[in-house]
């Protein structure tokens, strides 16, 4: 099997240096522990002020399978998908693919002890005796497999210019300092790295060299970051059921659980909860939701699928929850360890029946940061579920950031009255304001008048069962009124409209950076194109501004259907005629080059390219 | 403890007036409103205080009985087989609440089946009633999974299966609190009331209630389904007369006594001996199928220990629920922030 | 609470006589057995030639809540629902709304036992002395309760000069045939009728008058015709779990197994089993069908929301299976008893990820039938779940019916290779005829090369686990041309285009009467609105066409979100700003008028209608 | 019966090979590698024909491994907690089919526990075994629903919930064949293999089955769990060594053996004595019991009983499979349209 993310085969530029730009592969077996080196080398670049990413092409296995990491330094700071020009061939498995892969040109760096690599003189190739620089290491047996991910580590980084130091720091941060730990793998990398100094001599022109583009910001990922967010957002109930690859995010947010948020004496502030399975997670998190409580649920596609029924009775019976959907490639079980954006369309009617949910499009580390408050801020403010979608490579890739800002507004805990503030003619779903939104009252109130039924069967405004046609349509009428201030609660789109273009590009989440790249390119061709990054559902006015000033808008989007361009289309009929779909899914996150090339045939429609120059 | 009469104000200052709810919309003769009787005339000699009880349900006709008692209570009747999920996530939030469960063997045996059994596990602190009829009642009669095998009904034809019994259920999923309770036994429903209201974690009590529409054995001479069969269209099953309480209320523990359903099939239960030591999990479950073998239904408390934490307890919350957090406790300050960030 | 369908206050005609052209409501509670009097009321009324529709109006309850049964007699042969005229009052519960209700000149028979009626001298009231008729009748104690429904019967037809035997021979059907129940019931009807032609003078002006407007006509309900249609259509295996209004289809179904499908020797050639709940009944259709039987499900709104996940599975998976969805009011449990269709969204692009599923969308019980062994064809030739939408008015009230045609085409069991059929290169997923749809073979197969292992997760076309990108979209581009074959085996809409008609409408299922009704006095008026029912998703060409025609379409559906409308939308973008929405839900069937009202703003864009004389 | 040798063809004139499958894609070491192993010795033993045979299960590692073995064979690998329903549907469509379903402790203890139960009450002709790890492998190591009560992973933490005993569970659901195995010990578990495939209805075996990546113990000093928190950065739960396979191949009736897992921690398991007589459900609770309580693992074929109907023969399916009957015996004709519409 090849890696799948190394896909380009033209020939790699070699004239002169390449400094800090280009992307590295090391392909290794899944449950060998090569994270760690590769995470090690990652930051080993950004603590060089190198703007870098990483991702992690991994099967759904545990052990044996074929994985890959990818690695892109990029002075300009680009941190989309590119097809690497320098592989670290560690696994026999696919060594023959992960060969043939380089662009030519490319540089191998090889397990020695690996026999039949295919010969390639097109490519610059070192060969690392890993046998023999493990020699003398101390730990023995399997640890011993473990620890060999290290020599690679040691050969990368000096062919690079990286210095020991650099990754000596790195190396300390992975461990958290943890000594042990450090002692243990430090040796290995130096032995390695001294080894490649003194006997390799440099042939290929691949460098890094120090910058301070990285200053002030951090590495992780958006996993980690929602997590983190949900704890800044009040987080205190949590019920999940693991799935792939939504898993690492209530990881990450138990541990800062445990951190954050537990008092002196060891009580906790919160409850996390591991489900029988999805339809539970969601009805816990309805049920500490109605009862007053902070909680959120994080899942991916088939969870989502089995929170259907539940997701209706919260919109209903109008009960705020925060739902994280993960996004993996459906439609099934799928790919479960690759990334897509194929749960939008269903997330936002989700249920049987009328209805429609406010749905987040974080676009960046910062955003899981921001949206896990945020959310929950929505969620009571409009007294309803609501969906934060996000995908693997946003969620389980390392990304750099800038340092996350604290919450700039207090907690909004929505409309609820207690004791004394409720009124002698209170009715749960009384629009007293106009707005769509009744106050409510909570489970445990002394006041008698607080109490209320909640049901998800039709009901007059105070909540009593009825299946008077005119209590339905009052009741659902309110609902819409609700969804439309919802629309004024809902993160602005991220507008970069270009004047006079003609072509405006949407769209939401982790393939903004393809985009950006691609635009750039096209932007030096002379080519012109707007974006607005979409970060929420419902849309405002402002996406009905934009696609009104481009003579054509084209929605990229990272499903096969085109789910999103198809909702904006029903919500902007008089507009649609305009509203044209780029949607491809196969699992990968996107590269530039992909989106230039999508985006021609838009180009020569408008005339600002000839059919000609499109390869 | 002495029981107020029903107009005098109880320990709390409340008649029993104050613990009922809207009027009942069930039929006249369901099990299930001589159990949201018993609940009301409890909750008022106990002196509940209304908002420290939450009324929780699924869906069916046993799960609407919410709505009719304890108006005052906060209630949610959830999704058919969800209550469980529901319950987990409100008690969690607010563990100072008291839960009562009403469910149907339907909503608990069939789709809540998972859910229930994964309560227990968890031991929500909270009373958890099956109103046990063998039938769906809400959706006319078909066979709920605790129909015991064999059985013929006039709509549902014979049943093929094994039931789902509700106790032994309750017990090998570790329930610290399981009885068994009868719809017409107001006194032996009312004790085990309010036993299960001061249990630590779930308490179970499976409470035999009899549909008085559809649970009409075919054959039997007396049932309205053979009534039909022969005097009235069988299609007409929207013919559902109202009918009286079957009520029993000299049933003595260790006593087997026969009861006679409204359709005239019969009934037998047995009630646990005074000296039952309901402490022994293998003793009760050996007990029900010796019962289930005699064609006895055992009723009574048949398992009680109160060893095992509740969920709050297992998670160690404190005093405060989450729900009542302020939001200083709930979010961390900016230098808590700045401290993460500098890890990554 | 007042009977939700009587809702037109203004003053009926009642110049000259009113024959066979009238609404009768009968009040009653529920659980006494009133349907026997309605149903045989209805069916003398069919038996004389008149036209005429029942529509049952009750509670999601068993015993003592309101309940309305509505009879419309119409010569024209209109069945849309129309404020009643006439109202049998024998239910003290609404006693008070159901007089009130009463249009001025309208006709109440009253029964004389109960207390409190309002004075309307504007009406006119006829007084049943129930239990005086009662008296001598043999039955005792609840069963008189049940029969004194007859006296009504009895006196409704006298006034409206319904012959006896012609009720007697209702009656006789209405009980298939079976005496001891005739001779229980029928004294009773004779009794009052008599007693009605002796005492009660005829002062209003409704009458029936027979006619042959019903010769060689069915009367039937949705579901039974649904179910009967399925067991033509070979179903072997039905897995289900009760849910109103679904129940009575299988109910249906279950009996015309027994009754058309088992052999002499008593062995059935199918099996029915109740589910422990929706996921598992979709999980043994889906079994079934992957083994190679005709399987079926029939739900409700929940009960979809609970198929998602293994929707999905089945799409992906491919394999056939039917899904009736027999739409109630929803959001979540919403109204169990009431109608909508409020699900056609939500179905069509069931599960999370891509995925979209054939659907068919019945208007009628013929359609309910032909479609019931449709579907299976199309299942099976598509190797996909179908899901069919019908709704609670056409599925559970009384309609008029030409006899059903025998299947017109053998059975099309798709493509099955069997034995030696199977080629050595057999891949399961491989697309062969180029129509997206490749062969499948059967568990059991003696031929080893038979075996493939269906799965959820990615897969080449061999039916082999791949997470190589390429093998996920060549797959899931397949799915995509699959669809588009399905277009091709849909049914095509049924479409009354007008000349040079400005205003089409697009409907789908049973409001198609209302609008009929609707568009015939709009005719009168001279204002001409084509028609175009849609009878299935995806669209074909006769849509696009449809709405080019037309300068507006308006797309009326029952529910609130205009999901129909925004489907067109998406998927016709050029078209979108000519695409209207009228969407009203409330849990009753339309009326014409609403119809007419909802045009109106319409005719008055299009200037067929002056502002003015819109009312 | 002889048993041929692995290169000689069997009864049905095919070599051990033939009922291979894909080479395997779990953990070196995993037991449920060990399992897949003893179908395949035991589908060649029995000769069985593989196109008389399907394969099921759910979503998991275990739920993986049909495809390592009887390659010739359907198979349909379900949803997470889904066979059940898959199999029920498969087996009655097709009842001369032979299923043999692969789960595991989360796939049937967890999401599909109602389905688990309520297959064995249809009692549907399979054998349904649950690959028990106590942890979920697939999701990497957090906590099964079969994990004993306060045990300590390195991953999930510690445990406070009481364990789904899967053989119980199998019990009181009127479950008529129900086993428990080791993957360790092939002997045992190829008797249990076949007795199960000529069993009537569902035949449950729960076969421990350790993971060698997550089932690690906190406090265990040969768990890896341990050396990575000391020598291995615990972040890295990405790396899982490969193991060699636990084995005993002399365990003998009525005697207990403890057996060191990869992690060094212990487990006791004990084989029912030879003069066990399984047919009374009562005395295998009563034995689990027993054994828990001694914080032992019964082993052997605990209860047997054949006397109730498969579900197939409960619904009095006769020679041709639904699946195979033709198209005039699946539509009827004309003349009985007409008939029907007659009555209308
Ligand atoms: C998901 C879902 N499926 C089906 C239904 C229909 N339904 C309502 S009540 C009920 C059964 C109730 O039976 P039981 O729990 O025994 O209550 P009872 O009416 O007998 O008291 C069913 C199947 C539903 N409401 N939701
Ligand atoms: C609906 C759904 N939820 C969650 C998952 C993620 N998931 C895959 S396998 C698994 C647990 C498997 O545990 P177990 O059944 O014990 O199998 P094991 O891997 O331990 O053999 C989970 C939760 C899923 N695939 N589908
Ligand atoms: S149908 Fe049965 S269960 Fe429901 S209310 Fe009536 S008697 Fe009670
Ligand atoms: S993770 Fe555990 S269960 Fe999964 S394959 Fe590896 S050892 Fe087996
Ligand atoms: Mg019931
Ligand atoms: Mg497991």
């Amino acid at each position: 099997m090849a890696d799948p993310l190394s896909t380009s085969r033209a020939a790699t530029r070699t004239e002169g240096r390449r400094v800090s730009d280009f992307s590295i592969v090391v392909a290794t077996a899944n449950g060998t522990g090569s994270q760690t080196a590769n995470l090690t080398l990652l930051r080993a670049i950004f603590q060089m002020g190198v703007p870098v990413h990483g991702k992690n092409v991994f099967p759904s296995n545990i052990q044996g399978l074929p994985t890959w990491f990818h690695i892109r330094a990029s002075a300009e700071g680009w941190v989309a998908r590119q097809a690497p020009e320098i592989a670290v061939a560690y696994n026999p498995a696919t060594l023959h693919e992960d060969v043939a892969a380089l662009p030519s040109g490319g540089v191998l760096i090889l397990n020695d002890d690996l026999r039949g690599a295919p010969e390639r003189d097109d490519v610059i190739t070192y060969r690392v005796p890993v046998k023999e620089l493990m020699e003398d290491a101390t730990a023995k047996g399997k640890l011993k497999d473990y620890l060999a991910n290290m020599t690679y580590l040691g050969v990368v980084t000096q062919l690079l210019g990286v210095s020991l130091d650099e990754v000596h720091a790195a190396l300390e941060n992975q461990f958290a300092g943890r000594r042990k730990l450090v002692d243990a793998n430090y040796p290995i990398v130096e032995k390695a790295w001294r080894w490649s100094e003194s006997t390799l001599q440099k042939r290929d022109p691949f460098t890094i060299e120090p910058m301070s583009a990285t200053d002030g910001l951090i590495l992780v990922t958006g996993n980690d970051a929602a997590g983190l967010g949900s704890v800044f957002g009040g987080a205190s109930f949590v019920a999940w059921y693991p799935i792939t690859p939504s898993t690492s995010l209530v990881d990450a947010l138990k541990s800062h659980l445990v951190d954050l948020r537990t008092d002196e004496d060891g009580t906790p502030s919160w409850t996390v909860i591991q489900a029988e399975d999805e339809l539970a997670a969601i009805g816990m998190v309805l049920g500490a939701g109605w009862a007053g409580a902070r909680a959120v649920t994080a899942t991916s596609g088939p969870g989502i699928s089995l929170m259907a029924e539940f997701t209706g009775l919260g919109y209903f019976a109008e009960i705020p929850a925060v739902v994280w959907d993960v996004q993996r490639v459906g439609p099934s079980t799928g790919l479960p360890t690759r990334t897509g954006q194929g749960d939008v369309g269903f997330a936002y009617t989700l249920g049987h029946g009328d209805g429609k949910h406010p749905v987040f499009l974080p676009g960046s580390v910062e955003e899981c940061f921001e949206f896990g408050w945020r959310a929950f801020d929505v969620a009571e403010q409009a007294q309803t579920p609501v969906f934060v979608l996000t995908d693997l490579d946003l969620g389980m890739n390392t990304w750099m950031a800038q340092r996350f800002a604290y919450p700039d507004e207090p907690m909004r805990r929505g409309k609820v009255l207690r004791g004394d503030q409720i009124p002698d003619d209170f009715g749960r779903y009384r629009d007293v304001d106009g707005d769509g939104i009744a106050p409510r009252t909570l489970p445990g109130d002394p006041n008698p008048r607080s109490a209320w039924f909640a049901r998800g069967t039709g009901h007059d405004d105070a909540a009593v069962y009825s299946e008077r046609p005119e209590d339905w349509q009052a009741n659902t009428d309110r609902l819409a009124r609700k969804f439309d201030t919802i629309r004024g609660l809902m993160p602005a789109p991220v507008v970069d409209a270009i004047e006079d273009a003609k072509i405006g590009v949407i769209c939401m989440g982790s393939t903004q950076y393809a985009i950006h790249e691609a635009r750039a390119r096209l932007a030096e061709a002379g080519q012109h194109v707007s974006l607005l990054r979409l970060r929420g559902l419902p849309i405002g006015e402002a996406v009905r501004a934009f696609i009104s000033e481009h003579e054509r808008t084209v929605v990229v989007e990272m499903n096969r259907d085109g789910q999103l361009c198809g909702i904006l289309r029903a919500e902007l009929p008089d507009l649609a005629a305009r509203i044209h779909s780029v949607a491809h899914l196969d699992g990968l996150p996107y590269a530039a080059d992909q989106i230039e090339a999508w985006l021609a045939p838009h180009l020569v429609a408008t005339g600002e390219l000839v059919a000609e120059e499109v390869v | 403890m002495t029981v107020p009469a029903a107009r005098q104000p109880n320990v709390v200052g409340l008649t029993k007036a104050d613990y009922g709810g809207r009027p009942s919309t069930l039929c006249k003769g369901c099990g299930h409103n001589a159990v949201a009787n018993q609940i009301v005339q409890v909750a008022f000699e106990l002196g509940l205080r209304p908002n420290e009880i939450v009324k929780l349900s699924g869906i069916g006709c046993s799960s609407k009985s919410p709505a009719y008692f304890l108006g005052m209570s906060h209630g949610f009747n959830a999704l058919h087989g969800r209550m469980p999920s529901i319950a987990t996530g409100a008690l969690s939030a607010n563990h100072k609440l008291r839960a009562l469960g009403v469910s149907g063997d339907g909503d608990t045996g069939s789709i809540g089946l998972g859910q229930f059994k994964h309560l227990l596990r968890r031991n929500v602190r909270m009373v958890y009633l099956v109103e046990n009829n063998g039938v769906y009642g809400l959706t006319k009669g078909q066979f709920s999974p605790t129909a015991e095998d064999g059985l013929k009904l006039k709509y549902a034809g014979t049943n093929p299966f094994p039931p789902v019994e509700i106790c032994a259920e309750a017990l090998v999923s570790g329930c610290g609190f399981v009885a068994r309770g009868f719809a017409g036994d107001a006194k032996q429903l009312r004790e085990l009331l309010k036993a299960a209201l001061s249990h630590r974690g779930t308490a179970v009590i499976d409470i035999i209630s009899p549909c008085v529409a559809f649970n009409n054995e075919d054959d039997s001479q007396k049932s309205y389904a053979y009534g039909r069969s022969n005097e009235v269209p069988l299609e007409d099953i929207g013919w559902v007369p109202p009918q009286d309480d079957i009520v029993i209320d000299d049933h003595e523990p260790g006593e087997t006594r026969v009861i006679e359903l409204h359709d005239g099939s019969r009934m037998a239960l047995t009630k646990v001996e005074a000296g039952y030591d309901p402490s022994d999990r293998g003793v009760a479950l050996t007990r029900l199928q010796q019962a289930e073998a005699r064609g006895e239904i055992l009723t009574g408390l048949l398992y009680f220990d109160d060893q095992r934490p509740s969920l709050s307890e297992a998670v160690g919350l404190g005093q405060t629920p989450l729900a009542e957090m302020s939001d200083e406790r709930l979010r961390p300050s900016r230098e808590a922030l700045e401290r993460v960030l500098d890890r990554y």
